[in-house]
């Protein structure tokens, strides 16, 4: 493939859900049109991201200077394994919440502008984890979370836009704290290039990296939802539309994730700037909460978000061990992460479909009525538990190994008590809706493939990446975070 | 007679306020100005008259609703960083026609953004005054 | 110089959150105006501070005359404007909305859509 | 057979294709039952091996390999697995023929089994506890197989959260081992043997395989959730809770014991585990009024008993474990059918509403009468031959294990008479009228006969050769280098003997007198805690407190999210700069102009006006000035760009601040904090802003690098054909920011215009 062509595929990840947005409004009242171009363009955003896969595959980390300037002047996209892998994860995890969103959110009044946000929300995600420059990450964060405010606010209810005021003041808080983090870090190395800043920035004085990073873990721990800076997220996710809730669980706290991810391997190394007990205490006490949180609640979708703060302690606990092991886990716990959250909140949503509301407690009969859900729900409870042989049975291996090699026994203690109390808190909501024969009729017993082909489908992903995970680990070991060379050659090596 | 009187200067300002903003808008290149700043010059020559006529006023003198002119602007300022591409550059590269015109993909990308934002704050607004009335 | 305005931008930024952890809705828009300018205050600080120096290349020449202020503070501070000018508006809206829901200013006043733990059923 | 509707797929199968899905149903279950036939008679070909495995796949960087072992003791338990296993199946085709759900039930078996047998075979020691958490999983399914009924749900639960613990310590404990050998294989970590305890994670590792083996195999005080498995159907309870899946705990112990067992920790653990479970859950037994919960506890004294026998790693000790393994799967399976066959016939198991059972179950009685023989330790039975083997350990290990393992044994004599004698063999009563007879199914009768028999006959005549390919080889993997022991039937009159012979006597007289037993041990136990309680209170506990948590955490309030937020924020950065211990240096303030001075007293007095002021028209002003000082700032400091925009921007926002704030009520309405919570927000607020003075001032001070702004000086014009350097960064250099930021203002007019249109139909309605 020649260089233009893969400088053009850097991009496309970002610039398709604009354009696919950009048409979709203009569609106006014809929401047939709107309704075949979605799946359209989420499935040529899946095939470029597979090309992106591929090209990374091929050639290790591959970039582009946008304007054609040299790095580190210009801003630089930038694909490697890790970047490349969750685009994949996003488009796929994107493609399939859309075709439950076109079924699912139909008869809310303004349909088009909520596929609009979403794309809007996937255009961010994918320029997050894609670019090469922190200011332009602080950019796709804005993105981000316009999109969210736009999701989260159409066609809302009173208790929608309460939960919506506390999510938007709170990552508000989150978005200043970044911007000021980045304009100190510029100012002391003059920087904005992530290799740049790599370089540039174990230059600084250790007595001030301290400062520096704690704004910036401060910004990213909002953004992931890690304790005590969660509280946006169960006060909102579960009031948003089912397919909506989706996409949510799936993309913006894991955009937080990657950043931790790549800030503090690539810019400041997590060791040097002595936030890592800290990080190690946050991920323990972020699982616990989580999963309190889950146990807590009385409903379906609660008990869902509660539990993406539970997997988001895992996910800062790989980085807390900060060891090449735990970095992989955390690649494969997030890769896991995603598609189960969408999986999970997808059930959730076809749940609601066909109750109208989220109480399980008066729920019953869908093992029963609906063999189909049961099967994928029952899996992504026990992959969502870290049970043998699915998808979150490796990630937590891993973590748990490379826990216990750094000498984290604590930690990886509280980790697989969670493990076991989320699976607790799951089967809840299985024994209660699922084995209990239903009151009365019982549910519908048509299969609605709009909402069971996408969960099917990204049961199916999880249990290959269960069952064979070969591939994920080796891609996520190759990610090789914490020697970041090829990556900063990448990013710089256009100038060169 | 005094409604008259400010209908008219409104007009006359508002009027004079679109010719600034494009005036900014296109020597923002050399000059303090540009896109975003012109945009906004312009938004308040629309709230002017939005405020001596009615918000209707002003979405008819628009012809275009505010949101498409949004949208226009938003896909104009894609449409130019992709001409770069067009000739195997990356995305942004700045593509110039210099022996005709001083003109370049920039300059586009700077009236996208004009028109983005005009159309993004006429929204909000129109919106917003229509609303409370 | 840069130290004079640290310590303002230190005292606004105390005076915006001090702000924003108020119960009344408009003074946590107060507050959020507040510290957003400062934080793009501070990023002009942080980015060195010049004099009457603009960066603007003078007709027939092909550089700025040295000691020309840094222009990159100044384009992020133009990007950061632009998207808070957009949050802010929304922010805004968003806070009418919710007065006319719940006819009632007070940030605190609004539980029944959160995830508290007390309507459990146990056992 | 009998056969039945099909409800594989719950509803929806039309009648056109009715006989077609009964065919396939009919082949499914051929293939599930002949599936563990067929293993059987490849476990038999294969001879022990210690060092033989098969290797399948491999991942070097994490030793994960998907490879199996065959030695004695994966042997002795893939035998016992697979030859039980094809019984239970045959079974089951009778049992639950006519039920809903049929093939799922038998899909859930095989599963289980193959989980069962990667188990015992697994090489790896992540392979082993995927495999653990396996057969957790299938148990889960199988107990709650019966889902309608609420105790089934409960106590399929409580069992995958009970053994789904014990499978999170065998997982840390499988890391720990790994780490301190060096390598997950098995035959790596065996043939290191003892060496591996001079590590000093030797105990938690072993305190954690404890765990792990003592929740599956129902130790004291985990065995609660043996007997509510018994809400699962009972040939789920004959193969799983009796034969095999309860038997994974003692086969990590065997199987770990040539590590540890040198250890005083692993003896007496083991040996106190053991014992106190042999001896509560016997007395329990006693205390059960339903037949089948009798031989749950009973399988819960077995259990204990086995632990107590691998505690000591004597070798009559061991060869007791292997034969009571073998003896108890046969003659327990076959007892529990037998009760299976009574609630089928009857619709009841309660011990005081059968009798007389016997001569319309003729073919059943008779396979009770030979498995309880077995129970009990009648020669020549394979549960003599072990209890001779326990009496012969037990005499050289001194006389408390002698004691505990005789009051067990006796018990278990005692509970054999009574599980045979009651139900088949007393006077008539009006359940026996009503029982239907079920013999005529054949599948019923012959699986428990086949193993009743089997109990029997193999001592008997192939004793040599259970000897030989069974215990002899899983002896030596469970205690390698020991000396062997043969196998005598008989071996004259031995001390064991007379001490069988008094078990015997002891358990028949219990027996003879059973309803005072069983009436005293209720009244002195039944005040004790009951271990199911304590786990319900405290699964309640744990959810109580969750909900207190989650209470206060996510109370609600706003301000209280925001100062949990920015006071985390506060003591961080303030930490970061007191640890940091830069003291901020003023001195340059001398020599700024007053016009700064000025522009910055302005500042900060439209800051206090705006904090202080409760006059909404006073902020906005205030707010007003403080914008339009902030523009004269940015034209003093060279961006006239940013001033131009910065006014325009402040001059819009406070328009619409203004639009906004006229639909709302002054800022002297609402309640405020009281003082003492406003004297923390302060706090936190100056923190904060000294913090940001202080960073500001160290960042300041160090030297700055002006590559990149340089480049974008020399190219704006050669290159990008502008002379604003700030407009050509936005429109060119950093063209992406700016396409990002007219995307963000985009998107939030349209959401605030959703937001506002919504809100008028809303207001319409």
């Amino acid at each position: 493939m020649s260089s233009s062509l893969t400088s053009l595929l850097l991009v496309l990840p970002v610039l398709l859900p604009l354009v696919s947005s950009l048409l979709i409004f203009s569609c106006g009242k014809h929401h047939r049109l709107a309704n075949n171009l979605l799946p359209l363009f989420a499935l040529l955003h899946l095939v470029v991201a597979v090309a992106l896969v591929v090209q990374v595959e091929q050639l290790g980390p591959v970039s582009v200077n946008l304007g054609n300037w040299p790095a580190p002047f210009a801003i630089s996209f930038i694909a490697d394994r890790l970047s490349s892998i969750l685009v994949l994860t996003t488009s796929l995890v994107a493609l399939l919440v859309m075709i439950t969103a076109r079924h699912d959110l139909a008869d809310q009044p303004n349909y088009l502008l909520h596929l609009v946000g979403m794309n809007v929300l996937v255009a961010g995600v994918c320029g997050a984890f894609m670019t090469g420059d922190l200011f332009n990450l602080y950019v796709w964060f804005e993105v981000i979370l316009i999109g969210s405010f736009v999701l989260m606010t159409l066609d809302s209810d009173r208790n929608r836009i309460e939960g919506a005021t506390k999510y938007v003041a709170l990552n508000l808080v989150s978005t200043l704290v970044f911007l000021l983090a980045i304009g100190l870090l510029y100012g002391a190395t003059g920087a904005l290039n992530l290799a740049d800043l790599h370089t540039r920035a174990s230059e600084l004085p250790v007595e001030y990296r301290l400062l520096i990073a704690s704004l910036f873990m401060f910004g990213f721990a909002i953004k992931a939802a890690v304790f005590p800076l969660y509280s946006w997220l169960p006060a909102s996710y579960h009031l948003l539309p089912g397919a909506t809730a989706a996409l949510f669980a799936a993309l913006p706290t894991k955009v937080g994730i990657y950043a931790m991810l790549r800030f503090f391997s690539l810019v400041m190394p997590l060791p040097e700037t002595g936030l890592q007990p800290v990080l190690a205490w946050l991920a323990a006490l972020t699982m616990l909460v989580g999963v309190a949180g889950a146990l807590a609640q009385p409903d379906v979708r609660r008990k869902m978000s509660f539990l993406i703060i539970a997997s988001i302690g895992y996910l800062v606990m790989g980085i807390a061990i900060f060891t090449p092991l735990s970095i992989t886990g955390t690649i494969f716990y997030l890769v896991h992460a995603m598609v189960l959250k969408a999986l999970l909140l997808l059930v959730a949503a076809r749940m609601n479909s066909l109750y109208g509301h989220d109480d399980f407690e008066n729920m019953g009969g869908l093992a029963k009525a609906q063999p189909l859900l049961a099967v994928c729900f029952l899996i992504a409870i026990f992959s969502m538990a870290g049970f043998p042989p699915f998808s979150g049975f490796w990630g937590k291996f891993i973590l748990v190994r490379a826990g216990i090699e750094a000498g984290y026994g604590a930690l990886v203690g509280v980790a697989l008590l969670v493990g076991l109390l989320t699976l607790f808190a799951l089967l809840r909501i299985w024994t209660r809706a699922f084995w209990r024969t239903a009151e009365g009729d019982g549910p519908d017993t048509d299969i609605d493939w709009n909402y069971d082909g996408p969960i099917l489908v990204l049961t199916l992903i999880s249990l290959a990446l269960g069952l064979y995970m070969v591939p994920l680990y080796e891609w996520a070991a190759g990610a090789n975070l914490l020697n970041p060379t090829d990556y900063v050659d990448a990013l710089l090596g256009a100038s060169r | 007679m005094n409604l008259l009187i400010l209908k008219t200067a409104s007009h006359m300002v508002s009027g004079l306020m679109l010719v600034f903003s494009v005036f900014l808008l296109l020597r923002g290149h050399h000059e303090a100005g540009g896109g975003f700043i012109g945009a906004l010059i312009a938004v308040i020559g629309f709230g002017l008259l939005m405020i001596a006529e009615s918000p209707a006023y002003v979405r008819r003198r628009l012809r275009f609703p505010p949101e498409a002119i949004a949208l226009f602007g938003l896909a104009l300022c894609l449409l130019s960083g992709l001409v770069g591409p067009l000739f195997g550059y990356p995305f942004l590269t700045g593509v110039w026609w210099k022996d005709i015109l001083p003109l370049g993909t920039p300059l586009f990308f700077d009236i996208g953004v004009y028109l983005a934002v005009i159309g993004a704050v006429l929204t909000i607004l129109l919106a917003l005054d229509e609303e409370l009335d | 110089m840069e130290a004079l305005w640290a310590i303002v931008i230190g005292i606004i930024i105390a005076g915006g959150i001090y702000l924003m952890l108020e119960r009344h809705i408009l003074r946590f828009l107060f507050g959020l105006m507040l510290v957003s300018n400062a934080v793009n205050l501070a990023i002009l600080t942080a980015g060195r501070m010049t004099v009457g120096a603009p960066v603007l290349i003078e007709a027939g020449e092909y550089l700025p005359t040295p000691g020309y202020a840094n222009p990159i503070p100044q384009a992020l501070i133009l990007t950061a404007i632009v998207i808070g000018f957009g949050l802010l508006i929304f922010v805004m809206v968003l806070a009418h909305r919710l007065f006319r829901e719940r006819k009632t200013t007070d940030v605190d006043d609004m539980q029944d859509s959160d995830s508290g733990g007390d309507e459990c059923h146990l056992r | 057979m009998e056969g039945g509707p099909v409800h594989f797929c719950g509803p929806g199968h039309s009648q056109m294709t009715q006989s077609a899905n009964r065919s396939l149903e009919l082949v499914l279950l051929g293939i599930f039952t002949l599936l563990p036939l067929f293993l059987l008679a490849l476990v038999l070909r294969l001879d022990a091996m210690p060092g033989q495995v098969l290797a399948l796949a491999h991942i070097a960087d994490l030793d994960f390999a998907l490879a199996f072992r065959f030695d004695g003791l994966s042997l002795l338990f893939a035998g016992l697995i697979t030859f039980i296993g094809f019984l239970i199946q045959l079974y089951s085709l009778g049992y639950m023929a006519g039920k809903p759900g049929r093939l799922l039930f038998h899909l859930y078996l095989t599963l289980f089994m193959l989980s069962m047998l990667g188990l015992v075979m697994a090489e790896n020691l992540v392979l082993l506890f995927i495999f653990w958490e396996l057969t957790t999983l299938t148990s889960f399914l199988l107990i709650g197989f019966t889902h309608e009924q609420f105790v089934a749900r409960r106590n399929a639960v409580q069992a995958a959260v009970v053994t789904g613990a014990g499978g999170l310590c065998l997982l840390a404990a499988a890391v720990l081992l790994g780490q301190m050998a060096g390598t997950y294989q098995l035959s790596g970590i065996l043939v290191q043997g003892s060496a591996l305890l001079d590590d000093p994670l030797a105990v938690p590792c072993l305190l954690l395989i404890l765990l792990a083996a003592f929740t599956k195999s129902a130790q004291f005080p985990f065995h609660f959730w043996l007997p509510g498995a018994m809400a699962a159907p009972t040939p789920v309870s004959a193969y799983l809770h009796s034969a095999t899946m309860v038997k994974a705990g003692i086969y990590l112990l065997a199987r770990m014991s040539p590590v540890f067992s040198e250890m005083d920790l692993w003896f007496w653990s083991l040996a106190i585990a053991g014992g106190v479970t042999a001896l509560w859950t016997a007395l329990m037994a006693l205390r059960q009024t339903d037949l089948k919960l009798m031989l749950a506890y009973s399988t819960n004294t077995i259990l204990g008993a086995l632990t107590l026998l691998l505690a000591t790693g004597h070798k009559y000790a061991m060869v007791a474990a292997m034969l009571l393994i073998v003896a108890h799967a046969f003659y327990k399976a076959s007892l529990f059918m037998v009760i299976g066959n009574i609630d089928k016939a009857t619709g009841t198991r309660e011990y005081g509403k059968l009798a007389g059972l016997g001569t319309g179950m003729v073919i059943t009685l008779g396979c009770a009468v030979i498995a309880g023989l077995s129970k009990a330790g009648f020669p020549p039975t394979f549960g003599f031959l072990s209890k001779e083997y326990i009496y012969k350990a037990g005499f050289e290990l001194g006389w408390l294990f002698l004691l505990v393992l005789f009051l067990a044994n006796a018990i278990m004599v005692c509970l054999a008479a009574v599980i045979v004698h009651r139900p088949f063999l007393s006077r008539a009563n009006e359940t026996h009228a009503k029982a239907k007879p079920i013999e005529h199914i054949w599948v019923l009768w012959m699986a428990p006969l086949i193993l009743a028999i089997g109990g029997i006959l193999v001592p008997f005549l192939l004793l040599g050769w259970v000897e030989e390919r069974l215990v002899t080889p899983a002896f030596f993997a469970a205690a390698p280098g020991m000396e062997e022991v043969h196998l005598h039937l008989w071996e004259g009159f031995s001390p064991a003997l007379l001490l069988s012979l008094a078990t015997l006597a002891t358990g028949l007289l219990m027996a003879w007198v059973y309803e005072h037993v069983s009436r005293g041990v209720h009244s002195s136990t039944h005040r004790l805690p009951v271990a199911s309680e304590v786990y319900f209170s405290l699964m309640t506990g744990i959810r109580k407190l969750s909900s207190l948590i989650t209470d206060n955490l996510q109370h609600g309030r706003l301000t209280g999210y925001l100062l949990t937020f920015l006071g985390a924020l506060s003591l961080m950065v303030s930490y970061a700069v007191w640890s940091s211990g830069h003291l901020p240096d003023f001195s340059p303030l001398a020599n700024i102009s007053y016009v700064y001075w000025s522009l910055a007293a302005l500042l900060v007095m439209s800051v206090v006006v705006v904090i202080r002021s409760n006059s909404r028209l006073l902020c906005v002003c205030a707010l007003g000035i403080f914008g339009f000082i902030t523009t004269l700032m940015y034209m003093l400091y060279s961006a006239p760009d940013v001033a131009k925009t910065q006014l325009l921007v402040e001059t819009l926002l406070i328009v619409f601040l203004a639009i906004i704030m006229r639909r709302m009520p002054p800022l002297r309405s609402g309640p405020r904090h009281g003082p003492g919570r406003r004297a923390v927000n302060l706090a936190v607020a100056c923190l904060l802003g000294g913090s940001v003075t202080v960073a500001l001032l160290v960042v300041t001070s160090l030297p700055f690098n002006s590559q990149v702004p340089d480049f974008y000086a020399a190219q704006s014009y050669v290159s990008a054909h502008g002379r604003n350097v700030v407009n050509v960064i936005l429109v060119d250099f950093r063209a992406f920011d700016t396409l990002g930021e007219a995307l963000v203002v985009v998107v939030a007019g349209l959401a605030a215009w959703a937001l506002l249109r919504t809100g008028t139909s809303g207001a319409k309605k």
